[in-house]
C-alpha cells in the first residue's frame, strides 16, 4: 500500500465503548475509505489467568480456566484436564471419554452459533439472522443443564472421567433437538447465506490465501477456510474422536464468506457427530477418582484440543507439588487477531469491510487476554 | 504408529547442530523438544523453518526457575505437513535476560514475544516494538509471571 | 388600546374563514398526522422486528402489545439532558437536527390527499417542487457531521452526501418517466391521468427504480449506510442526546412518509379508489392512508431481511444499474404515449 | 435470471415464516424457566449433617467460604460468599456428608454487596420463590419436537 504522508491519515477508535467492538480497543489507520493498518489494543480482560493457575491444584483448575473462553467452555476445560491426565499417567473410563466428546461437541455448536450471530450483525442492520442463533442456543443450553446443572462454565471435567453419569432418560430429548437444530440450520442456509447482499459484502472481503494463513498464524476454522486441513480432532485424535468418523471441512476460497461457511459446515458435522457418540456410547464407570490433595508427579505435558476457535494448547509443567508449577495457555484468538491486524498488508481493505473481516475470524478476546 | 518421523527429526537436527544442542529427545508421539544454545538460536530456527518444513507457529512461553536461577524461553512449532509439535526452547540466566528475537524467521511471534517480555521481563533483541501488550501502559508493578512477583490480593491459594 | 376580547373575535373570525387551511395543516395531513405516523411507524418496526426476531417485543406499555411504547420513549428522551461537545460549532449543532424534520415534513404539503383537499397547489408544478425541497434535506446530516466535530460523523456526514446524490438522479429520471406519461407537472393531474389504469403497470421499471431510490434517500436498510452502528458509531447522530436526537430520529421517519407519499401519487394512483358511502373526500383519503400503510410496512419489512451495502456498492448501484434502466423506463413512457394512448 | 429473482425473495419468506411462529422470549418477572433437579443455584446448608470439617472451604477455587463459629463449643459452620462464588458446585461435590446441596434459586441480587455474605444459619433456610418474586404466575418447561420448541405453561 502507498505509504500515506501521516496529514492524510485519520485514526479512527473503535474502542472498548462501542455498539460492535467488544472487549477491545481497534485503532484503524483510514485515508477515507481505504484501510491502512488495523491495530487491535487488547489486555482489557486480562486476569493472568496463567497466574491464578499456578496456585490451584488440579481439580480447582478447571474452574478459572473455564472462564478464559466462555461460550466454549468444555473444550477449553478438557485441554487442562488431559493435560493433568497425561502427567499423573491415567487414562479416564470409555464411557467418561463418550461422555467429553458429546459435551465438547455441543460446546462448538453454541459456539459457532454465537459467533455466527454476531458475524451477521457485524454485516450491518440488525439482521433476524442474529437473533435466531441466539434462539436456537436455547435447547443445547436446557439439555446441558440437565446433564451437568448448569447452562454456561459446566465445571462438569476432572481429571479421571466426568462428575455425573449420562442420564438416559434425555438420550431421546437430545436426538429431537438434533433433528430440530437440522431443520434449523436450513433456515440459516436459505435466509443467510443464499442472501445476495450478504453474499455481496462478504464474499472477497478479507481474502487470505493458504500460505499466509500458515505464515500469520491463523487458527482452527479461520485455516480451513483457506484450505489448510488442519484439524487436530484428525490429526492427533483425542478421546473417543478417533472411533467416530467425521470428516475436516475446508473451503478454497479463504475469504469471510468461507470462514462462514466453514463453521455453518463444521455444526452440520458436529450433529453427527453428537449422534454416533450417542449411539455407540458404552456403559461403565463414568470417574476414576483422583484426590484433589495427590501430588503430581514431576514433569510436564503439552496437550492440543481443537476449540470451536482453533486449536489450544496447555502445557502443564510439574515439579512434584500438588499444584502445577507453571501453565502455559496457548491461544487462538491471539493468533487470529495478529491475521486481523496483518490483513491491510496482504488485501484491500475498505472502513465497512473491517466488522465483516474481523468477525468472520470470530475473535473471543478473553481468550486473548486470558 | 511410533516414532519415526520424529526421530528423523531429532537426528536431522543432531548432524547439523552437535554442538548447538543441549539436548534433544521425543517425549510421547508427536512431541519432540530441544534445548538449543542461545547464541545458535537463529541458525536453528532459520533449519527448522526451511528444511524440516515448521512453518505455524503456536505460541512462544517462558518458564521461570528461580531456584536454578534460569528462566527457560520455549517456543512451539508445528509442521503443518508431519502434523508434529516441536518445542524450541533456550536457557537464558535470570539477570541477564537476552534473546534473539525470531520475528524475522517467524512472523507470527509478533505478539506472543511481547507479551512474554511484559511478563517476564525477557527482551527479544530485535523486536520491532516491544511495547505492553496485554498490560496496562502505564503498569509498574513489576513482571507479574515471575516467581518472585508479590500477589496483593487474597490469592495464596 | 385594542381589547383583548377584540383580538380573540378577530383571531377566530380569520380562524373561522380559512378553517380548511388549518384543518390541513394541523390535522390531516399536517402535524397530528406526521406524529400519528411517526408513532405507529416506530411501534410497528420495534414490533415486526422482535416477531421476525422470535421476540416480543414492547409490551408493558400500553397494556395492549405495547402501543405506547414510543410515546414513552419520547417523554423518556424529551427529559434527558442535552449534551454539545465543548469543541462542537454550537450553532450549527443545534439548527441542523431543528431544520431537518421541518424541510421534510414540508415535502407533504404538496401531495393530494383528495381532489381538492391539497395544502399548496403549487401552480402546476407541484412535482418539481417537490424535488427542489427534498433536495436541501442531504444539507443538514452534512452540517450535523460538521458541526459535531467528531471523526466518526464527519465520515457519516461525507457518506450522507456519496449516498444522496446516487439516489437523487434515478428519482428524477424515473419521475420524468410518469411527466412523459401524463404530459403535466402538477401532481393531482398526475393522480387524475391515473383513473383508468395506475402507472406501475405501465411505468414498471419506474416503479422499481423510484422504489430503490426511495430506500437509499430515506436511509433505510440496505441503504442505511450513514448511521452504520458497526461501522461509525452511529453516523451522523452520534453526539446528539436528549429531544435534539428525537428530532433526528423524527426526521428518518418523517423522510420515510414524505418520500412514501410521492411514489402513491406517482405510481400508486394517489387518491383513486372506489368511493365508500358515498362521502368522497374521507373515501380518499382513506384509499391515500391504506396504500401508504402497506407500503411502509413493505420498506420496514426490508430491514429484519437484509445486511447493509457498502458505499461504494451502494454507489455502483445508484449510478451503473439505476440510471440505465430509469432511461430504459422514460423509452418505454415515449412508446406507450405515442402509440398506444388509449390505455392511459 | 430467474434464479436471481428466486435468491432476492427466498429470505423474504423465510423470515416470515419466523413472523408467525410463537416467540422464544418469555415474560420473566410473570413466567420463570422449570430448572431440572441437578440444577446449581443458591446453597442450602443442612446443619445437622454438617461436621464443621472445611472441605469445602479447602476445595473452593475463589476462596469465597469460611468456616465460622455460630455457637460457642458447637462445629464451625461454613458461610459463602456468593459474590465472589462461581457455582461450580466443588463444595456440594467434595463434601464427605452432603451437607451442602444446591438449590434453584438464582435470583439472589442485592443492592449492599454486604447482603452477598451469607452465614450458616441464612444458607440453612430453604429459599421460596414466592417471596423473592411475587409476580410469578406460571411455570415453563421447554419441549422440543422435529419441527418446533414449545414452552408448556403450568400455573403455579
Amino acid at each position: 500500500m502507498s505509504e500515506k504522508s501521516s496529514k492524510q491519515v485519520m485514526r479512527i477508535s473503535w474502542g472498548p465503548q462501542h455498539p460492535m467492538s467488544g472487549q477491545v480497543r481497534i485503532l484503524i489507520d483510514t485515508d477515507g475509505e481505504r484501510v491502512l493498518n488495523i491495530i487491535p489494543d487488547i489486555g482489557f480482560t486480562h486476569r493472568g489467568i496463567e497466574k491464578i493457575l499456578e496456585n490451584r491444584n488440579i481439580v480447582q483448575g478447571v474452574v478459572p480456566i473455564e472462564r478464559m473462553v466462555m461460550v466454549d467452555t468444555a473444550n477449553i476445560a478438557l485441554s487442562y484436564v488431559r493435560a493433568a491426565e497425561e502427567i499423573l499417567g491415567i487414562e479416564p473410563p470409555k464411557r467418561a471419554q463418550y461422555i467429553r466428546v458429546i459435551i465438547c461437541e455441543v460446546c462448538r455448536i453454541l459456539s459457532h452459533l454465537y459467533g455466527f450471530g454476531l458475524a451477521a450483525e457485524a454485516c450491518g442492520g440488525y439482521p433476524a439472522v442474529f437473533l435466531w442463533s441466539t434462539a436456537d442456543r436455547e435447547p443445547f443450553l436446557d439439555l446441558m443443564e440437565r446433564i451437568t446443572g448448569t447452562r454456561w462454565s459446566y465445571s462438569f471435567f476432572v481429571p479421571g472421567g466426568v462428575y455425573a453419569d449420562f442420564p438416559d432418560k434425555i438420550k431421546e430429548k437430545f436426538l429431537a433437538t438434533l433433528e430440530y437444530f437440522e431443520e434449523r440450520l436450513e433456515a440459516y442456509r436459505r435466509a443467510w447465506f443464499e442472501n445476495k447482499i450478504f453474499e455481496s459484502r462478504a464474499k472477497d472481503v478479507g481474502i487470505l490465501k493458504p500460505e499466509d494463513a500458515i505464515r500469520l498464524g491463523a487458527a482452527g476454522p479461520n485455516l480451513r477456510g483457506s484450505g489448510v486441513a488442519l484439524d487436530v480432532r484428525k490429526d492427533e485424535p483425542y478421546e473417543v474422536y478417533d472411533e467416530i468418523d467425521f470428516r475436516v471441512i475446508t473451503q478454497p476460497e479463504g475469504d469471510s464468506y468461507a470462514r462462514l461457511m466453514v463453521r455453518y459446515l463444521e455444526m452440520v458435522e458436529s450433529v453427527k457427530i453428537i449422534r454416533q457418540a450417542i449411539e455407540n456410547m458404552p456403559s461403565g464407570p463414568y470417574r476414576k477418582f483422583v484426590s484433589p490433595l495427590k501430588r503430581l508427579p514431576k514433569g510436564e505435558a503439552y496437550s492440543r484440543v481443537e476449540t470451536a476457535r482453533g486449536e489450544l494448547g496447555v502445557h502443564m509443567i510439574s515439579d512434584g507439588g500438588t499444584k502445577p508449577y507453571r501453565i502455559k495457555i496457548t491461544s487462538p484468538t491471539l493468533r487470529n487477531l495478529y491475521v486481523v491486524s496483518q490483513m491491510p498488508k496482504i488485501t484491500e481493505v475498505l472502513l465497512a469491510d473491517v466488522p465483516v473481516i474481523l468477525y468472520s475470524f470470530d475473535p473471543w478476546y478473553l481468550d486473548a487476554d486470558r | 504408529m511410533g516414532e519415526e518421523t520424529e526421530k528423523k527429526i531429532i537426528e536431522a537436527i543432531k548432524s547439523n547442530f552437535q554442538d548447538a544442542i543441549e539436548e534433544a529427545e521425543v517425549l510421547r508421539p508427536k512431541r519432540i523438544s530441544i534445548t538449543v544454545r542461545n547464541n545458535k538460536m537463529f541458525e536453528v530456527a532459520r533449519f527448522l523453518r526451511d528444511r524440516l518444513k515448521f512453518d505455524y507457529v503456536l505460541s512462544v512461553g517462558a518458564v521461570d526457575y528461580i531456584k536454578e536461577n534460569r528462566f527457560q524461553v520455549i517456543y512451539y512449532l508445528l509442521s503443518s505437513k508431519e502434523k508434529v509439535v516441536l518445542m524450541l526452547r533456550t536457557n537464558i540466566p535470570r539477570d541477564k535476560p537476552f534473546t534473539p528475537s525470531l520475528i524475522s524467521v517467524w512472523e507470527a511471534v509478533n505478539y506472543h514475544e511481547r507479551e512474554t517480555w511484559e511478563m517476564f521481563g525477557i527482551t527479544f533483541k530485535g523486536h520491532p516494538n516491544l511495547t505492553r501488550l496485554l498490560l496496562p501502559e502505564d503498569w509498574e508493578g513489576g513482571y507479574p509471571l515471575r516467581k518472585d512477583f508479590k500477589l496483593s490480593s487474597s490469592e495464596g491459594g | 388600546m385594542v381589547s383583548l376580547n377584540e383580538i380573540i373575535t378577530s383571531v377566530m373570525n380569520f380562524i373561522m374563514l380559512n378553517l380548511k387551511f388549518f384543518i390541513q395543516v394541523l390535522i390531516i395531513p399536517g402535524l397530528l398526522f406526521i406524529l400519528l405516523f411517526v408513532t405507529f411507524a416506530v411501534w410497528f418496526e420495534r414490533k415486526y422486528l422482535a416477531r421476525a426476531m422470535l421476540r416480543i417485543g414492547p409490551l408493558y406499555a400500553g397494556r395492549i402489545s405495547g402501543f405506547l411504547q414510543p410515546i414513552a420513549d419520547f417523554l423518556k428522551i424529551f427529559t434527558k439532558e442535552i449534551i454539545v461537545p465543548s469543541d462542537a460549532d454550537r450553532r450549527l449543532f443545534y439548527l441542523a437536527p431543528m431544520l431537518l424534520p421541518v424541510i421534510q415534513a414540508l415535502t407533504i404539503i404538496l401531495i393530494p390527499f383528495a381532489p381538492d383537499w391539497v395544502v399548496f397547489r403549487g401552480s402546476g408544478f407541484s412535482l418539481i417542487l417537490f424535488f427542489a425541497i427534498s433536495g436541501l434535506a442531504p444539507l443538514f446530516p452534512l452540517i450535523a457531521g460538521w458541526a459535531s466535530n467528531n471523526k466518526y460523523t464527519i465520515i457519516s456526514s461525507l457518506r450522507t452526501a456519496y449516498l444522496c446524490i446516487a439516489a437523487e438522479i434515478p428519482l428524477l429520471l424515473s419521475a420524468v418517466g410518469v411527466v412523459i406519461l401524463t404530459g403535466s407537472f402538477d401532481l393531482i393531474e398526475i393522480v387524475e391521468a391515473q383513473s383508468k389504469m395506475w402507472f406501475i403497470i405501465p411505468g414498471f421499471l419506474g416503479a422499481i427504480v423510484f422504489f430503490i431510490g426511495i430506500l437509499a434517500e430515506s436511509e433505510r436498510v440496505p441503504f442505511d449506510i450513514p448511521v452504520a452502528e458497526q461501522e461509525i458509531v452511529f453516523g451522523w447522530r452520534t453526539e446528539y442526546s436528549g429531544i435534539l436526537f428525537m428530532l433526528t430520529m423524527m426526521a428518518e421517519y418523517i423522510g420515510l412518509l414524505s418520500w412514501s407519499l410521492l411514489f402513491i401519487t406517482l405510481y400508486l394512483g394517489g387518491y383513486q379508489g372506489p368511493i365508500l358511502f358515498g362521502m368522497p373526500l374521507v373515501s380518499h383519503m382513506f384509499w391515500v392512508l391504506v396504500k401508504l400503510a402497506v407500503l411502509t410496512a413493505i420498506i420496514i419489512l426490508f430491514r429484519t431481511v437484509f445486511p447493509r451495502f457498502r458505499i461504494d456498492q451502494a454507489i455502483k448501484i445508484g449510478w451503473k444499474y439505476l440510471i440505465p434502466i430509469a432511461i430504459v423506463n422514460i423509452f418505454i413512457a415515449i412508446i406507450v404515449k405515442t402509440f398506444f394512448p388509449s390505455i392511459i | 435470471m430467474i434464479d436471481m429473482i428466486k435468491k432476492l425473495f427466498q429470505p423474504f419468506m423465510v423470515v416470515f415464516s419466523h413472523v408467525l411462529k410463537s416467540p422464544h422470549t418469555i415474560k420473566y418477572p410473570y413466567e420463570r424457566l422449570k430448572f431440572s433437579p441437578n440444577f446449581r443455584g443458591r446453597h442450602l446448608l443442612d446443619v445437622k449433617k454438617c461436621v464443621g470439617c472445611g472441605m469445602c472451604a479447602r476445595i473452593c477455587p475463589n476462596n469465597c467460604i469460611v468456616m465460622i463459629e455460630v455457637e460457642k463449643g458447637k462445629v464451625r459452620l461454613p458461610q459463602i460468599n456468593l459474590g465472589s462464588c462461581s457455582f461450580c458446585a466443588l463444595c456440594v461435590r467434595y463434601c464427605p456428608h452432603g451437607a451442602l446441596t444446591m438449590t434453584d434459586l438464582v435470583e439472589i441480587s442485592t443492592d449492599k454487596r454486604e447482603n452477598l455474605i451469607y452465614p450458616p444459619m441464612k444458607l440453612a433456610e430453604p429459599p421460596s420463590i414466592k417471596n423473592v418474586l411475587p409476580q410469578l404466575k406460571k411455570e415453563l418447561t421447554v419441549q422440543v419436537t422435529r419441527s418446533k420448541i414449545k414452552y408448556i405453561r403450568r400455573k403455579i
